[in-house]
């Protein structure tokens, strides 16, 4: 087996998981947890763009605060669509179904999941909840909002809501079955010596995020199955004319859809984590704290759900113990920050792509999480709630964390899929237009937010225009951005140089198979006999086979 | 650990005919007036038997401390659903002075 | 175009001041974090850059270091809670003595009723230097009552009454938006508060074109939805007496105790076989879709001045469950006998102006 | 498959390429079936938190509900369930022990039990069709807790039966009478049955296609000591089904039954 160095240069492995066979089949019936991530990477990123275009069209409708470009109607749709399609089909399933799906069985040194076909299934399931979705939206939309909130959306709208629930429901059942293969083969799959204390931290975090998905996601079903009966079948659950609590829907929505902001954001750090020791060539700082940490959000993620309903008529108690609980959320998140920074010190740093990246998601979750701080704090949550603050707020973790670190660790580990570099000059410059671009469009909406602006509007009162013209100016500069990627990726699949097994020196078990894997991952299954993150002297002998 | 043993076709006798005892019981309750108990009792009566069939029939009695742990960890997430939101709609008349 | 660039939302309330000293301290603790971690990044980034010949010092932890920024982290949070909640309490008590203010949302428009019977869409006009409590409600979907100025928020609620109040301290107007999205014309729920002195204010009322003060139209609804033909004073009466009820615990017939707020009214009117008060049979038909919310409103407000004593009943108790058996007053005295079978002419109230609503 | 020479051992037929051996097989199978049954247990908890709210709301009208619907054939339901549970439990003890033909019975008379289930159910919802206790204005002709479409009224407590009032229909804004109060909240009482009843109804119909596939299987000869995982893995999703229904008796059939007698 040849180690990449500087002076054998590397060469693509005769057979690998892309061209074991070939023909439509052979991806479509495909059980290869690698090939299952190839589909889920270009299907989130239709996705991806397709709700990118909802938001530029938003931004372009608010530089003018009459409503002049759109009606109020389409103006609904937009946002609807735009939070749906990214909620549900971009991010959740982003870093654990593309970048999850095609590391965490190699990582833990395994040929495959422990489910393949349930894996597939998985997908099949995202593509027709997909279709439902898009059915949705080209036969007229629906203007719910993402957050479907009811009676509106049960007895009031004459969109087409229910099927876009479906869409929902039936997207969530895929993100079920991605945790559910998760849990199993990070329980039972490891390889020798693969102890709980060895995963890297990218498999710890996916294995929390996978419990939000396993616990969370069947309550969100259930909850749309509800609206859609109420809306179909006008059975009183939700609506008071028919006897209905609309602060129920609330309860259930929120029970699954707070945790599932960790859902995203848990396998973003897990990139993070990472790219940071990699580029620092250095030990994670405080292994099994991150690692922790991980699991702390993820359990404490479920009992602050109601910090999202503190002006909607909760009781004064349950809003008090809901905001002392959501602290408790802030704490695990700042240990991170904290360890990745002290990674970084006395490190021997190398600034490429995907440290770029990591260092911008640092920073902006910095921003997002802290922000965090001002909606759970009771007096002043009622002022900003509903407001663009808010909206700054989740995308500073959505967008500035968890688009950030999706994008690292695409670049990370595009290499490894694909056995070719991308170029990193390109490269360099999208993650710098990304972050300039990010910070101009969603800063002014913090402003915005405490000015009063409420979010969903569709026309505002005059004075706030010059914040969000600049706001609007910064997402033309943030879609160049994110549209440079798909350029040099694809212009890497063919001309990019040739990768090698280890292009980062990093350690971990997917560098030390070939770069692209073969289909069962390693000619032999690997023992393992170091921690991870084993930078320093001896960094290069981390298997034994 | 008793590893891969599991019960044998008299125990499974026995558990069937506690199961039937149980829903006789919860049936022949329900009739009585205990007040605010008879929820009570029937749901006792629930648990127990749903824990006769958890443990019993379907062998965590006979498995590992995981699966243990994972049933644990599901009964845990409802009753955090569960009280949770209780405590909203059961305070909700309280108002601060 | 005039630049108009603010950056700071209008003071305008007593509340304001705390909210905004709450927020700037949090905007401290933010910027002083970001700049922290971001200087750190950037330092070590440029500090530690890779340069042959030099290699990465292997750290594997501190627990003391873990310790510190959990707890330091846990210690800051605990004082924006504790601070978050004492603004936030306070927002939630209600004001003793306030001006009442009746406020309807509905798709998509605000409408309130003054106390003198007055009434706006759309517009708000409250004096400064005066608790105002506006009580809401929704006709439809969820709506949200926002001044930012005052920073006050509410969802208000279908089938529920919640209130928000405010003490205005800046003569001006304000925006008064819709926050909870509800459908098509969300942005255009969109109002002002007009704040007055209280002498403008006053004026403004007597300008005011009102067919009667609001207690007087619901007196009015009172007489025509023909509450009046069972709740009598006198001992034959099929309901209970309401004078003095306003504000005042009641039992039920399941012996609970709960007090008759404004919620309990309109759930008595809407669902009365809910809560029935003890003695009484529950016989009185809903008024599910034939009585408005605002004639709802007006008659809560009738009957509030039928025991004008406990006009702000959740000032002087805590929680219903202090209420001692003792307190409750006994408007049974009147039990009667009700005959088994009720004629269909009895369930119903007699409808004495004739006119069907 | 150029490079999977990777497992040298026993290689049984049924071993999947991506484990080891037949026991981690086995163990990952059940640790995942034990997995996706939490996913079940959160679905139905979201229903059952809703149904405990609704009930602490309405409750006169949760009972009036309840009341109407036939306490006996509930009862005779969870017994069967919990029969079939038993056979369902023996048939996995067959397949370990590698009694093919007793196995296939078991498994028949599971099924058998599930459909008898199944029967009795349609039987209870067509009743509540003819009592017109359908909720929503959808399906069937409508919701009305009088049973008034088919003018036999069996189906209210005694709280509506004492106040019925044979009000005029036609007009829209006249007050509903006190009983028609009840009557109206007993419909979310309805949604929570069929709601509850149908999910799980739902779960038995998939239940008995998994059973018709393991009955196959197990006929072919697949199952015996070394391999039985998929026969565990149905009994697994058998007897949750059959923990759902326990809980749903009590809380759907027998609230404050002593009021009103069978």
């Amino acid at each position: 087996m040849s180690t990449a160095t500087a002076i054998v240069t590397p060469v693509m492995p005769e057979r690998h998981y892309l061209n074991d066979n070939y023909g439509i089949r052979s991806w479509l019936l495909t059980k290869d947890h690698k090939r299952i991530a190839i589909l889920y990477l270009f299907s989130i990123t239709f996705f991806f763009l397709i709700g990118g275009l909802f938001a530029s069209l938003i931004r372009l409708h608010l530089l003018t605060p009459n409503g002049e470009l759109f009606e109020a109607d389409t103006y609904n749709k937009l946002f609807t669509m735009h939070g749906v399609n990214m909620v549900f089909f971009f991010l959740i399933p982003s870093v654990p179904a593309v970048l999850g799906n095609f590391l965490m069985p190699i990582m833990v040194g395994t040929k495959d999941l422990a489910f393949p076909k349930i894996n597939l299934l998985s997908w099949y399931l995202y593509i027709v909840g997909g279709t439902f979705s898009m059915a949705a939206m080209v036969s007229g939309g629906a203007d719910s909002g993402w957050t479907f909130y009811a009676p509106l959306s049960s007895g009031y709208l004459k969109t087409h809501v229910i099927m876009l629930a479906v869409g929902v429901i039936i997207a969530g059942f895929s993100s079920i079955f991605t945790g559910l293969n998760f849990i199993v083969t990070v329980h039972r799959m490891r390889a020798p010596g693969m102890t709980w204390g060895r995963l890297p931290l990218f498999v710890w975090s996916n294995y929390a995020a996978s419990l939000i998905m396993i616990l969370g996601t069947p309550v969100i079903a259930i909850t749309l199955i509800l609206l859609a009966l109420e809306r179909g079948f006008h059975i009183g659950i939700f609506d008071p004319k028919l006897g209905g609590d609309p602060v129920l829907f609330q309860h259930m929505f929120w029970f699954y859809s707070h945790p599932a902001v960790y859902i995203m954001i848990l396998p973003g750090m897990g990139v993070i984590s990472e790219i940071v020791p990699c580029f620092s060539r250095k030990r994670i700082f405080g292994y099994s704290f991150v690692a922790f940490s991980s699991i702390a959000i993820a359990v404490f993620g479920f009992v602050v759900w109601a910090h999202h309903m503190f002006v909607a008529g909760i009781s004064v108690y349950s809003a008090l113990v809901f905001s002392l609980l959501s602290y408790a959320v802030a704490i695990p998140s700042a240990v991170k920050v904290f360890n990745w920074t002290a990674t970084m010190y006395k490190g021997s740093i190398e600034m490429s792509t995907p440290m770029l990246y990591a260092m911008a998601f640092i920073g902006l979750f910095t921003i997002g999480g802290l922000t965090g701080l001002f909606l759970a704090a009771l007096g002043l949550d009622i002022h900003i709630h509903d407001t663009y603050f808010v909206i700054a707020h989740f995308h500073y973790v959505m967008v500035g964390g968890m688009v950030t670190a999706y994008l690292g660790g695409l670049h990370f580990w595009w290499p490894k899929m694909t056995g070719r570099m991308y170029p990193e000059a390109p490269a360099k410059l999208a993650a710098l237009i990304t972050f300039i671009g990010f910070n101009l469009t969603f800063f002014p909406q913090f402003i915005l937010g405490y000015m009063g602006m409420p979010r969903r509007y569709w026309a505002y009162p005059p004075e706030f225009q010059v914040l969000n013209v600049l706001s609007s100016a910064g997402a033309s500069v943030l879609a160049v951005g994110f549209l440079l990627p798909l350029l040099y990726f694809a212009w890497s699949l063919k001309y990019g140089e040739i990768a090698g097994n280890n292009p980062w020196h990093a350690t971990g078990l997917e560098w030390e198979t070939s770069s692209p894997p073969p289909t069962h991952n390693f000619h032999e299954i690997p023992i393992v006999t170091k921690d991870p993150y084993a930078y320093g002297k001896d960094a290069e002998v981390t298997v034994v086979h | 650990m008793s590893g891969h043993s599991h019960p044998t076709p008299g125990l499974y006798l026995v558990i069937f005919l506690a199961l039937v005892v149980g829903t006789c019981l919860t049936w022949g309750i329900a009739f009585k007036d205990l007040g605010v108990w008879n929820p009570v009792v029937a749901l006792t009566i629930a648990v127990a038997k749903a824990l006769l069939v958890v443990l019993f029939f379907m062998h965590v009695h006979y498995s590992s401390k995981l699966t243990k742990l994972t049933i644990s960890a599901g009964v845990f997430w409802l009753m955090i659903m569960i009280t949770m939101s209780l405590s909203d709609y059961l305070t909700r008349t309280f108002l601060p002075q | 175009m005039q630049l108009n660039f603010p950056i700071f939302p209008e003071q305008a309330s007593s509340m304001a001041g705390q909210v905004d000293a709450l927020y700037l301290f949090l905007v401290l603790i933010t910027t002083f974090f970001s700049l922290l971690v971001a200087i750190l990044i950037l330092f070590f980034a440029i500090k530690y850059r890779r340069t042959p010949g030099r290699q990465a010092q292997q750290i594997h932890g501190s627990t003391l270091l873990e310790i510190i920024w959990t707890v330091i982290p846990l210690g800051i949070s605990m004082v924006i809670f504790v601070w978050g909640a004492v603004i936030y309490y306070h927002m939630e008590r209600p004001p003793s003595n306030p001006l009442e203010i009746y406020g309807v949302g509905k798709q998509w428009m605000w409408k309130f009723q003054h106390p003198g019977g007055q009434r706006e869409i759309n517009t708000l006009h409250v004096p400064t230097g005066r608790d105002v409590k506006v009580t809401l409600i929704s006709q439809d979907v969820i709506h949200s009552f926002f001044v930012p100025a005052f920073r006050v928020k509410q969802d208000v609620l279908p089938n529920r009454y919640v209130f928000t109040w405010f003490k205005a301290t800046q003569a001006g107007t304000y925006h008064l938006f819709c926050s909870q999205y509800c459908g098509t014309k969300h942005s255009g729920m969109i109002g002002q508060v007009v704040v007055m002195t209280p002498e403008d204010y006053a004026t403004w009322l007597a300008s005011g074109k009102a067919e009667g003060s609001l207690a007087s139209l619901g007196e009015k609804s009172f007489q025509q939805y023909g509450c009046i033909t069972c709740h009598r004073p006198d001992s034959g009466a099929r309901g209970p007496n309401l004078e003095g009820v306003y504000g005042r615990p009641v039992r039920l017939t399941d012996n609970r105790v709960v007090l008759a707020d404004d919620n309990y009214i309109r759930e008595s009117i809407l669902e009365p076989n809910a809560k029935v008060v003890s003695g009484f049979q529950s016989i009185m038909p809903t008024f599910r879709g034939v009585v408005s919310e605002d004639e709802i409103i007006a008659i809560t407000e009738y009957l509030k001045h039928l025991s004008p004593q406990q006009a702000n009943p959740l000032n002087n108790r805590s929680t219903p469950t202090e209420i001692r058996d003792s307190e409750v007053p006994n408007i049974q005295q009147q039990n009667r006998q009700q005959p088994a079978q009720q004629t269909p002419q009895g369930t119903r109230p007699a409808n004495p102006s004739g006119k069907k609503p | 498959m150029s490079t999977s020479q990777t497992t040298t051992t026993d290689h049984h037929p049924a071993l999947a390429h991506q484990f080891d051996s037949m026991e981690q097989q086995q163990d990952a199978s059940t640790f995942g079936m034990w997995v996706f049954l939490l996913t079940e247990l959160m679905m139905f908890g979201g229903l059952f938190t809703a149904y405990l709210i609704y009930r602490l709301k309405y409750y006169p009208a949760f009972v009036a509900g309840s009341t109407s619907i036939s306490v006996s054939w509930g009862f005779a339901n969870t017994l069967i369930l919990i029969a079939s549970s038993f056979t369902m439990a023996m048939s996995v003890w067959a397949a370990q022990n590698g009694k093919r033909r007793m196995q296939v019975w078991l498994l028949l008379s599971t099924m058998v039990l599930g459909s008898a289930f199944l029967g009795v159910k349609a039987k209870e919802y067509y009743d509540k069709w003819d009592e017109c206790h359908i909720p929503g204005h959808v399906i069937g002709k409508g919701f009305n807790a009088w049973g008034g479409c088919s003018a036999t009224n069996k189906s209210l407590g005694n709280i509506a039966e004492e106040i019925r009032d044979p009000k005029e229909h036609g007009n829209p804004n006249t007050p509903e009478t006190a009983a028609e109060q009840i009557a109206r909240q007993t419909e979310i009482f309805f949604s929570f049955y069929f709601l509850m009843t149908g999910l799980h109804a739902f779960h038995m119909v998939i239940g008995l296609g998994l059973l018709t596939w393991l009955t196959l299987r197990a006929r072919h000869g697949d199952f015996g000591p070394a391999y039985y995982t998929p026969i565990e893995l149905g009994g697994l999703y058998w007897h949750f089904v059959d923990i759902v229904w326990i809980f749903l008796f009590p809380l759907l059939y027998l609230i404050s039954r002593h009021q009103h007698g069978v």
